[in-house]
């Protein structure tokens, strides 16, 4: 509650999310390496890169899951780093895991409540709305872990949702579903974007999907950020173009 | 000093039986994620079977050798009937070891009644160890430690065979999809933990009173000691036994048996919630 | 047609619960408790049962456990509705049962050697008390082998009590206490004791630790030298034990108890053949057998001399009852104690041989 | 396709968990070096089926023959050892064991290490590292070649793509096509990427109520993709 | 609403119980008022092992110290208030002071990264030993031998008043004592705090970045676990009038235990009736069957992991759900 609140009062003109030179090592890789990133109330943006750049140890440093070794994450003007895991989150930074993570033993609709535990006053739609946007209510009872691959995905956005988020980190959300599937993600996160004001930062390796979405993207390589801009610019970047596009997608 | 250092030498003797007990008990669990209950059970197994083998008539250092592999096979048996059927369930692990505690326990009440048996301790007397004579078995015992758990950690960490059963541990299906007879495996690793058991059992049985409760006192240092060092690897539950052995006899021998328990639970408490992962122990990543 | 009231009673047993450990560490002392009581209610059946009725015996196991002692001493009142407990063995259990059995008014026989102090009306003990083990036994000791005592036992009332007495019949006698010390169950490795032991200097191990542990430390002491060098009186010691040390070990323990099988009177010997005729050629005959043996056959005199069955016949007969034994008069004095015939025993050879014939000895009970 | 008979054959297998059907009496039949690709939406049994095949699952009718043998109800050991390859969704490496560990996994003779290695320079690199400190991507290479080791007569390959970059799925793909046409390997690819299915695969089967319930060439998929939407349409 | 197979099988199990002791003899009933003591305590276990998923295989610590002070203040032990005799004191007592100790065990388990299953288990079995050891060692306690005549329930305000000895009135209160538990925390599982509890069972990483503090989840969890075990200790004490350390042991730690894997640990009624069927057989199979007990015992856990992983109650609670299931199409 009191998180809310202190919340609620954010400071004039600070940036909704700001990340400021921010550095993760591990023994001597740099794998996040003087990242800086600011991110406005209800904005998306995209991160792209290689396999292994660094994008996904970025949102366990952003939710707290990893300490930084050096650098600042400010969430409405204040720093977040060294707040404990929860207390980020409940502060409305939530994220979707790249491999779907759900409760596998407890059904469909009991994931979503216990999703929803935390909500600190803030209003969303409910559990049995976000069922129905995400297409699982014939599946609402049952167990989450018998629920195919993209089935989980579906319902791990569903939960994330649940907890009326600020901002959303989601790390491949489209990964194994089909193309009409996609076409279907992509507008439900801009129906909740504009429903909520939802920020979010979206990592994905479909460059179709990001198209799709339709907003700025970073480019991570070797843990820097190295180049931004929309989608045709970066398309266009040769860099991008040889390290992770690819010439055959040239 | 002199004094010391018996002190010592009988401190490394305790160790040296305490990693050997918590090493099968660290494959069981830590390869096989099954919390052995009846893993002292197993132990008291090799002292009867040293007893029976030594009461037909075998020499005894022959028995010694046998012995583990009956044990080995009472575990094969074991797996292939009962524990097979609990693999992933590690909560149903420890109920049904615990039935098979009571089961084998009770079993050699029946078989050989409740009372103490003895074997001799073999005849090879003593030596001159700082001025004190050492019995010459217990150096033995020792020495047969250090041997088991060198080829122990040599099977496990640098051959094929040790790297296809952590594989079956870390992930059963996957293992099988990769061409692994899994159960083979398990087979052949519950059989070996037993059988290490069986060992520690057969070369303590003349220091010890043989009895059907004779495994019951290792559990709980035992579970301690793979905690203290970790799991995973092999040296976390060597490292575990060797600081929960030596804090104990140590403890042991400058206070009393009663003060040994407590500091050494208390300090076991204490390094297993600091270091939950065991003393010694490999980053993972989660997320 | 109506029954005829005698032969319905007579048709009734007379119900004796006995709660004794069959598991849990001394099933050895339960296993022989069982033997004498198996055999004195077979003999009074035999001969016509008490004021014509059978004794029947339920058995309970307590599991060397007084939580589960007390389950099952309940269960015998509650259910059963017995007139006696026999039992237990180990003096924590008793004294868990002892308030159960006292707001029931049911007396309870208790035939192991204890450390005294047990007062109760519903208590009956037919075994020894700290006075009459340590008294005659220590002095001994010190003659054989020096002034200077160590005591070791588990860390539990029983050995922590038998050490008081120890300690002052010790000093009476100019001996020293070299060390005193306690040991939880379960230990699997005394050298760090046995060390210490050693380095005290001390030439009697006064020693309390019973069952497989008080096994395993002999074992490990023989193994280190230790009874080299000191003299062991092993306190509450029985032919149980036997066997247990291997071959030729463990020799020369010395122990004060009111019976062995290595009693060489006829009347002795006469017992241990009787006992061995019921339970098998092999049966040992420890101390154990013989007291609950004579504590059923007390119980049986008690109730002719009160000419009832119940739990007050019972109790009221038993104080300053006399009844012969295979080894002399035992009498059961006004403070629930007994005063019994006392020997000195050894360990030699694969068995015990007795040292010498202490006599009547009368306990000190601490009650009134 | 006469020589179908020496791939694999699958007829009439209903296969589901604990009480629920996924597969409903499905069959198809896959010759040997042939590259088929499975398509379906979300959870209508596309990796029920794969592990069936792979003997996870126990069908409870029906039959599969791989050369000439009929192999359902064998274990999965047999059936890898038999020549099936599996590569699962979600990659499934072993975290606590090095990259080079997982890949000794495939094959415990380790012959074909260095090929796998000229494949996925990544996983060279971090040899010696835990499975499970690797990218999602790098896991993802790491799966493939450790099913590599074994070289593997039929692959099984569910999803691939998934949380792969751009140029490296073009690159699998180039890899897989190699070794398809180099050692006549067979492959049944689950895959949503249908630029990676069209240009592995000959034909794609469309799966759903647990039948097979289409088939196209994937010539014809590339020359119009959106051929593929009234299979997968909800 | 449509009543759970749970709920239902509860509902006849409490129809059975209450007709019981007009069918069967007083002592009967008198067992039994111990035995609802014990599954009151399964209860408690179920609840952290089975709802929440913390294993601990050290709960009669609580159980224990719900009994030492249920006995300390009956027995007018409590220091400087030599005049306190009063049962309910004692009840006050024995739930607070097991609340509070289990409190801080979960805190010092829990807070930060805390321990997690089998290793959690393995301390608190180790805390256990410790705690039984120091019992032993406590006179003030009453050492090995614990605490003896302790006074039944009595009425009064301050031990006086009439007492509660006889098996019939026990009965009932326990019958009562153990309905109102499970049905009460039944609605905590079903409650949004329970819903988590389950979820933390099932994935904390992923209910920790949903923005609990998992941490305050498993000590509260913990604590309400833990003074359910302590009043199941007062309960106890009065009926059994006596506490030792063996109460706050290992060996009850395991036997709870197993009633909750026997009875089954997913459902607290199946815990419950765990414990009172595998009492109920032991006290009377033990004799039928001297030595040959134990192994049939043994026996019977490792049949019934084969047979019946959830529980023997809780099989039949799962058969009656799947049965109901069909039969509503
Ligand atoms: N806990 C860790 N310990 C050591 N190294 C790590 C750890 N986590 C990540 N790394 C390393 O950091 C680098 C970046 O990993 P990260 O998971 O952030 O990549 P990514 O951009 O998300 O890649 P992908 O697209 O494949 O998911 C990799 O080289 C990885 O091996
Ligand atoms: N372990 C399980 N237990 C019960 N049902 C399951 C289990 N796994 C999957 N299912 C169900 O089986 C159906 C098919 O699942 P499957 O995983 O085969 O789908 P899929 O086609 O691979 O989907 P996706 O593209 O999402 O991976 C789904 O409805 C799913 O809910
Ligand atoms: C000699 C012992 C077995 C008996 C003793 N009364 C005790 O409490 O242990
Ligand atoms: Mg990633
Ligand atoms: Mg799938």
């Amino acid at each position: 509650m009191q998180d809310a609140a202190e919340g609620n009062a954010t400071s004039g003109g600070a940036p909704f999310l700001e990340i400021i030179s921010l550095v993760k090592s591990f023994g001597g890789v740099r794998a996040v390496d003087h990242v800086d990133l600011v991110l406005d109330t209800g904005a998306m943006r995209c991160i792209i890169g290689p396999n292994g750049c660094g994008k996904t140890t970025l949102f366990n440093l952003i939710t707290g899951y990893l300490p930084p070794s050096s650098g600042d994450i400010r969430y409405r003007g204040q720093s977040i780093v060294g707040r404990p895991l929860h207390k980020i989150a409940a502060d409305g930074i939530v994220r979707k895991f790249q491999v779907p993570s759900v409760f596998p033993e407890m059904t469909v609709e009991d994931n979503i409540r216990a999703a929803a535990g935390v909500r600190h006053g803030r209003s969303v739609a409910s559990p049995a709305e976000l069922l129905d946007m995400v297409g699982l209510t014939k599946n609402r009872r049952h167990m989450a872990g018998t629920l195919s691959h993209g089935e989980k995905q579906w319902l791990e956005l569903a939960m994330v949702l649940s907890t009326a988020p600020r901002l959303i980190l989601l790390d491949e959300p489209a990964a194994g579903m089909t193309r009409t599937e996609k076409t279907e993600t992509v507008r439900l996160i801009h129906e909740i974007r504009r429903e909520t004001n939802v920020a979010a930062l979206v990592i994905e390796h479909d460059m179709a999907f990001v198209a799709a979405l339709d907003c700025p993207i970073s480019v991570m390589m070797l843990g820097r950020i190295v180049a931004s801009g929309d989608y045709d610019t970066v398309r266009r970047d040769p860099l991008v173009r040889e390290a992770y596009l690819g010439a055959v997608n040239g | 000093m002199e004094r010391l250092a018996i002190v010592l030498l009988d401190s490394s003797n305790a160790v040296l039986v305490l990693m050997l007990v918590s090493l099968g008990l660290a494959i069981i669990f830590g390869l096989m994620n099954v919390i052995n209950m009846a893993h002292g059970e197993f132990l008291m197994l090799g002292c009867y079977a040293l007893l029976a083998l030594t009461e037909a008539g075998l020499p005894f250092f022959l028995a010694l050798a046998l012995a583990p592999f009956i044990v080995a096979g009472i575990g094969l048996v074991a797996e292939e009937l009962l524990i097979r059927r609990t693999y992933a369930r590690l909560l149903d692990t420890i109920l049904a070891t615990w039935g098979l505690s009571l089961f084998l326990r009770q079993g050699m009440v029946l078989l050989y009644g409740p009372g103490s048996h003895a074997v001799a301790v073999p005849d090879v007397g003593s030596v001159d160890l700082f001025g004190t004579p050492y019995p010459v078995y217990r150096l033995i015992v020792m020495a047969i430690s250090i041997v088991t758990i060198i080829a122990t950690f040599y099977v496990f960490f640098r051959t094929r065979f040790g790297l296809a059963a952590r594989a079956v541990i870390a992930n059963r299906t996957m293992a099988s999809c990769l061409g692994i007879d899994t159960r083979r495996l398990d087979r052949i690793t519950f059989a070996f933990g037993s059988g290490l058991a069986g060992l520690a059992g057969a070369a303590m049985a003349p220091l010890i009173s043989i009895d059907p409760n004779a495994g019951l006192g290792w559990m709980v240092p035992a579970f301690l000691s793979i905690l203290v060092g970790g799991l995973g690897t092999i040296s976390g539950p060597l490292a575990g036994a060797a600081g929960v052995g030596a804090v104990d006899s140590l403890t042991a021998a400058f206070t009393s048996p009663v003060w040994a328990q407590l500091v050494v639970f208390t300090a076991a408490i204490l390094v297993i919630r600091l270091f939950p992962n065991g003393l010694v122990s490999r980053a993972k990543r989660e997320a | 047609a109506t029954l005829p009231m005698p032969a319905l009673l007579a048709a009734e047993p007379i119900k004796i619960g006995v709660v004794q450990p069959f598991s849990g560490g001394l099933e050895l002392f339960g296993g022989q408790a069982k033997i004498g009581l198996d055999l004195a209610a077979a003999e009074i059946n035999a001969a016509g049962g008490i004021l014509g009725r059978n004794v029947e015996l339920i058995y309970e196991d307590d599991k060397t456990d007084p939580k589960t002692a007390v389950e099952r001493t309940t269960s015998l009142i509650r259910r059963d509705k017995v007139i006696a407990v026999s039992g237990p063995i180990t003096s924590n259990n008793r004294d868990a049962m002892m308030p159960t059995l006292s707001r029931a008014k049911v007396p309870l026989l208790y035939a192991t050697n204890y450390e005294g102090g047990g007062c109760d009306r519903y208590l009956f003990s037919f075994n020894t008390v700290p006075n009459q083990e340590l008294e005659k036994l220590l002095p001994i000791m010190k003659d054989q082998a020096g002034s200077s005592f160590y005591l070791f036992g588990a860390d539990y009332v029983w050995p922590q009590k038998m050490f008081e007495t120890a300690t002052t019949i010790i000093g009476g006698i100019g001996g020293t206490v070299a060390g005193k010390e306690f040991t939880p169950f379960g230990v699997k490795d005394f050298a760090p004791v046995i060390r210490r032991i050693q380095d005290s200097g001390a030439k009697v191990l006064v020693f309390a630790l019973p069952g497989a542990d008080g096994i395993t430390f002999i074992r490990q002491a023989e193994e280190l030298g230790l009874l080299k060098t000191v003299k062991v009186a092993f306190l509450g010691f029985g032919e149980l034990y036997l066997g247990a040390f291997g071959a030729g070990k463990a020799q020369d323990m010395w122990v004060a108890l009111p019976f062995t099988q290595a009693i060489q009177t006829d009347a002795a010997k006469e017992f241990v053949a009787k006992v061995r005729k019921q339970s098998g050629a092999d049966t040992p005959v420890s101390q154990y057998v013989f007291t609950h043996y004579v504590s059923l056959i007390a119980a049986k005199a008690a109730f002719e001399k009160s000419g009832a069955i119940d739990s007050e016949a019972l109790v009221n007969g038993l104080e300053g009852i006399v009844v012969d034994s295979p080894t002399g008069k035992v009498t059961v004095g006004k403070d629930h104690h007994v005063t019994l015939e006392m020997f000195t025993a050894k360990t030699e050879g694969d068995g015990m041989v007795v040292v010498d014939d202490l006599g009547q000895i009368a306990p000190k009970s601490g009650c009134a | 396709m006469a020589d179908r008979a020496d791939g694999l054959v699958i007829e009439g297998l209903v296969a589901g968990y604990g009480g629920g059907i996924v597969l409903d009496g499905i069959s198809l039949a896959i010759a040997p070096g042939e590259a088929v690709a499975l398509l379906g939406r979300n959870g209508v049994g596309k990796t029920t089926l794969l592990k069936t095949i792979m003997g996870l699952i126990r069908p409870s009718a029906g039959a599969i023959y791989f050369a000439g043998k009929r192999i359902d109800r064998r274990a999965p050991f047999e059936i890898a050892r038999a020549g099936i390859g599996y590569v699962p969704q979600g990659r499934e490496v072993f975290p606590d064991l090095t990259v080079e560990e997982n890949l000794f996994l495939g094959d415990l003779t380790a012959k074909n290490a260095d090929a796998v290695y000229a494949h996925f320079p990544a996983l060279a690199e971090k040899r010696r590292e835990p499975g499970g400190r690797l990218s999602g991507g790098q896991q993802q290479q790491l799966a493939i070649g450790r099913t590599l080791m074994a070289k593997p007569r039929l692959l099984l390959l569910d999803e691939p793509s998934e949380g792969i970059q751009p140029s490296i799925v073009a690159e699998i793909g180039q890899i897989l096509a190699g070794i398809v046409a180099a050692t006549g390997m067979g492959l049944i690819l689950v895959e949503q990427n249908l630029d990676m299915a069209t240009r592995l695969c000959s034909r794609a089967l469309f799966v759903d109520h647990g039948h097979v319930v289409g088939e196209e060439p994937t010539a014809a998929l590339k020359a119009d993709p959106r051929r593929v939407d009234p299979y997968l349409a909800l | 609403m449509k009543l759970s197979s749970a709920t239902l099988v509860g509902l006849v199990a409490l129809i059975f119980f209450v007709v019981l002791p007009f069918i069967v003899s007083d002592w009967v009933a008198a067992d039994f008022g111990i035995y609802f003591a014990y599954a009151l305590f399964a209860v408690s276990l179920c609840f952290v092992w089975g709802h929440a998923g913390l294993l601990s295989l050290g709960h009669a610590v609580y159980f224990g110290i719900g009994a030492y002070a249920m006995s300390l203040v009956t027995l007018g032990m409590v220091p400087g208030l030599p005049e306190l005799h009063s049962t309910w004191v004692g009840l006050a007592a024995a739930i607070v002071l097991s609340t509070v100790a289990a409190a801080v065990v979960g805190w010092f388990f829990f807070a930060n990264r805390g321990l997690k299953g089998a290793f959690l288990g393995i301390v608190t079995v180790a805390l256990a030993v410790i705690v039984e050891r120091l019992a032993i060692n406590s006179s003030y306690l009453g050492g090995m031998n614990g605490l003896m005549s302790v006074p039944p329930i009595t009425l009064g305000l301050n031990g006086d008043g009439p007492e509660i000895y006889d098996p019939l009135p026990i009965y009932y209160i326990g019958l009562t004592l153990l309905a109102v538990a499970i049905a009460a925390m039944m609605r905590v599982s079903a409650s949004r705090f329970g819903v988590s509890l389950a979820a933390l069972r099932e994935n904390e990483l992923r209910l920790w970045t949903l923005g609990h503090d998992v941490a305050k989840l498993k000590i509260a969890a913990f604590a309400l676990s833990g003074g359910l075990a302590g009043l199941a200790g007062a309960f106890f004490v009065v009926q059994f009038g006596f506490a030792a350390p063996s109460l706050i042991g290992f060996s009850l730690s395991a036997d709870v235990l197993i009633w909750v894997a026997l009875g089954g640990r997913n459902a607290l009624i199946a815990a419950a009736l765990g414990a009172v069927a595998v009492r109920f057989l032991e006290s009377r199979l033990s004799n039928l069957m001297g030595a040959t007990w134990p192994l049939v015992l043994g026996m019977v856990f490792m049949a019934s992991v084969i047979f019946f992983p959830k529980g023997i109650f809780g099989e039949l609670i799962d058969r009656l759900d799947r049965w109901r299931d069909r039969a509503n199409g």
